[in-house]
């Protein structure tokens, strides 16, 4: 079936020697990338230009190749015996009369299939002539020991004079003497708010809203101060055990009270 | 361009030294620039009177994917081989898969694979990658847009390509249609004769 | 000694190439060895001859302490470094420092400081000598013998200024309104906002 002479192209497909005769294809199952592979390695063995291969001896020497590992109890991976029953149909398919065949035709899928041999071919070929170019590291060497070349980064520096007497006018401002004015806002002193707080307890036993206490005509700044002093001045009336505070929640309107077992301060 | 005798210019002693000393091959460009700001015309000039002075030489100008770098003479190899192999050995996969890329770029994982007929393992790639030989080259512009490789300067450089159209016998492929898809070799194939598909181009 | 002109014979190319690739300078014996076993004194006419060729170009053999290797020429070192010149633009800090050293020079870092109101980082100070707008000008001598500082001609040059004397003086500077305090805004927030009352500070 094939010259057991038959040169090899491919110098990394398998250790030398183990292709002497046609039985050591057994032993290379892992040798072919795949079907494709092995069919182009089959079609290479007829010895003619991939382009003039006889299909159907093709067909032929992967059947047996298929059949032979069979025999031989190897383990075939499914995508061999997928080419090989497509292979089968296409055999029996050519065989046929010409009016009974299908489309698309046998010829057409053998020729398919020719094409995408020549095609894994030329680029085997190609790879086998790249690897063979002078190659750096191996054939051509570049100097082991080069000086290299620097770049230094300088930093160039830019101002302008206006940027410098501007500089120098804002460090003057900035250090300059400065006279602060400190605003003379309205406010309830804590005192004033206690003195108040407690006079208007004395009034009555019954809750009071805390909001009146407050100043009925004060402006609204004088409003808010005085609202805070005397919220402390009940608070601190409370701590003194003079009041009593109650609250529904948080943000409710505070009432306050007088503590009726006020002891004479 | 007197290369051979006489003293060399100015421009080729300056383009020699950095060529010299750098550690990675330059474009004119890069030369231009690094000379500060020559006119890419004259360093292209001192190049070659640079190249002609070193072809008969140990030491070679070559320019390799647009970028020029010094190395040893091919035919010297032999002095050198000995103690300085370097080179990976690629497994037949790699050797392969490199060579469609390199024919076919820009190519996609499954055009390399229908060429096979195999599966490529991820890991193939990645040697390739790792090599600094291939590199993704965006994405084809078709349903699933699947990623694209194209091989890189440094795999020009590494096997001693001026440019792709170097590659051994690219020509004869293409005039073939070897490096067209089998269904458009088919199409082409079909209109004619079929008994002689194989002739036309 | 054909050297320039002509055809380089074989062992001065095998010289050639072996120096090129070595990753140290050899020494005549071990080129000879690595050779395959020459006379020494062949290399030696070689290296020579190789030696004479280099002479004039951007590349040179040299021997040293007996080693020989190629390296570039030394009137061409400039080359292989070059320097790249980013511009920035001086801080508004270090234009301040500038301006108070060229309006009080010499002045020491304390002096600087208390005029500014602020802390001086010494890299400051140090980015105005790398501009060569300020150097060193003696110590004060009072205790401790504080560095005192002064502005140059470079300063001079760059700010346009024929002389120290150039500088507008404090009342030109109030006239141009420099002397305005800088945050208005500033100012106005610090006014009392009767709806804002409780964030004014």
């Amino acid at each position: 079936m094939s010259d057991p002479d038959t040169p090899f192209m491919f110098p990394d497909s398998a250790p030398a020697g183990t292709r002497r005769d046609a039985d050591a294809l057994y032993l290379e199952l892992d040798g072919w990338e795949g079907p494709l592979d092995l069919l182009l390695d089959l079609a290479r063995r007829q010895k003619v230009d991939l382009r003039q291969i006889s299909i159907l001896a093709l067909v032929d020497q992967y059947l047996t190749y298929i059949e032979r590992a069979g025999a031989m109890r190897l383990e075939l991976a499914a995508d061999y015996l997928v080419m090989a029953a497509w292979l089968a149909y296409l055999k029996s398919a050519m065989l046929l009369p010409k009016d009974q065949q299908e489309d698309p035709s046998p010829e057409e899928l053998a020729l398919r299939l020719q094409l995408r041999l020549q095609r894994l071919g030329a680029m085997r070929e190609a790879a086998a002539r790249l690897m063979g170019r002078d190659r750096i590291g191996r054939d051509v060497f570049v100097r082991a020991a080069p000086e290299g070349l620097r770049t230094d980064r300088k930093t160039v520096w830019r101002s302008d004079i206006f940027a410098l007497i501007q500089a120098y006018g804002q460090v003057k401002a900035r250090t300059a003497p400065r006279i602060y004015l400190v605003a003379n806002r309205p406010v309830m002193t804590l005192d004033s708010a206690l003195e108040r707080v407690s006079a208007m307890l004395g009034v009555t036993l019954e809750w009071m809203e805390l909001r009146d206490f407050l100043p009925p005509h004060a402006s609204p700044e004088l409003k808010r101060s005085a609202l805070a002093s005397s919220f402390v001045a009940a608070l601190e009336l409370a701590k003194r055990g003079r009041a009593e505070l109650d609250q529904d929640a948080a943000f409710a309107p505070l009432r306050i009270r007088r503590l009726k077992e006020v002891a004479p301060v | 361009m007197s290369g051979d005798q006489g003293q060399p210019g100015t421009l080729e002693r300056a383009v020699e030294t950095t060529l010299f000393a750098s550690d990675e091959p330059m474009t004119i460009d890069a030369l231009a620039a690094h000379l500060g700001g020559l006119a890419p015309g004259d360093v292209r000039d001192a190049l070659t009177a640079l190249a002609a002075h070193y072809a008969e030489r140990g030491v070679q100008l070559v320019e390799r994917g647009g970028r020029w770098h010094f190395e040893t003479a091919p035919d010297l190899a032999h002095l050198l081989r000995r103690e300085k192999e370097q080179v990976r050995r690629l497994s037949r996969a790699a050797t392969e898969v490199l060579a469609i890329i390199a024919y076919h770029e820009p190519v996609s994982r499954a055009e390399i694979e229908s060429i096979r007929g195999v599966q490529t393992s991820a890991g193939t790639l990645d040697v390739l990658m790792e090599a600094g030989w291939i590199k993704l080259a965006g994405r084809r512009e078709v349903p699933g847009r699947p990623v694209i490789y194209a091989t890189t300067p440094a795999f020009l450089d590494h096997f001693g390509l001026a440019s792709r159209r170097d590659l051994p016998g690219i020509d004869e492929l293409r005039a073939a249609g070897l490096l067209d898809p089998v269904d458009e070799a088919m199409e082409a194939s079909m209109r004619f004769d079929p008994d002689d598909a194989e002739d036309s181009e």
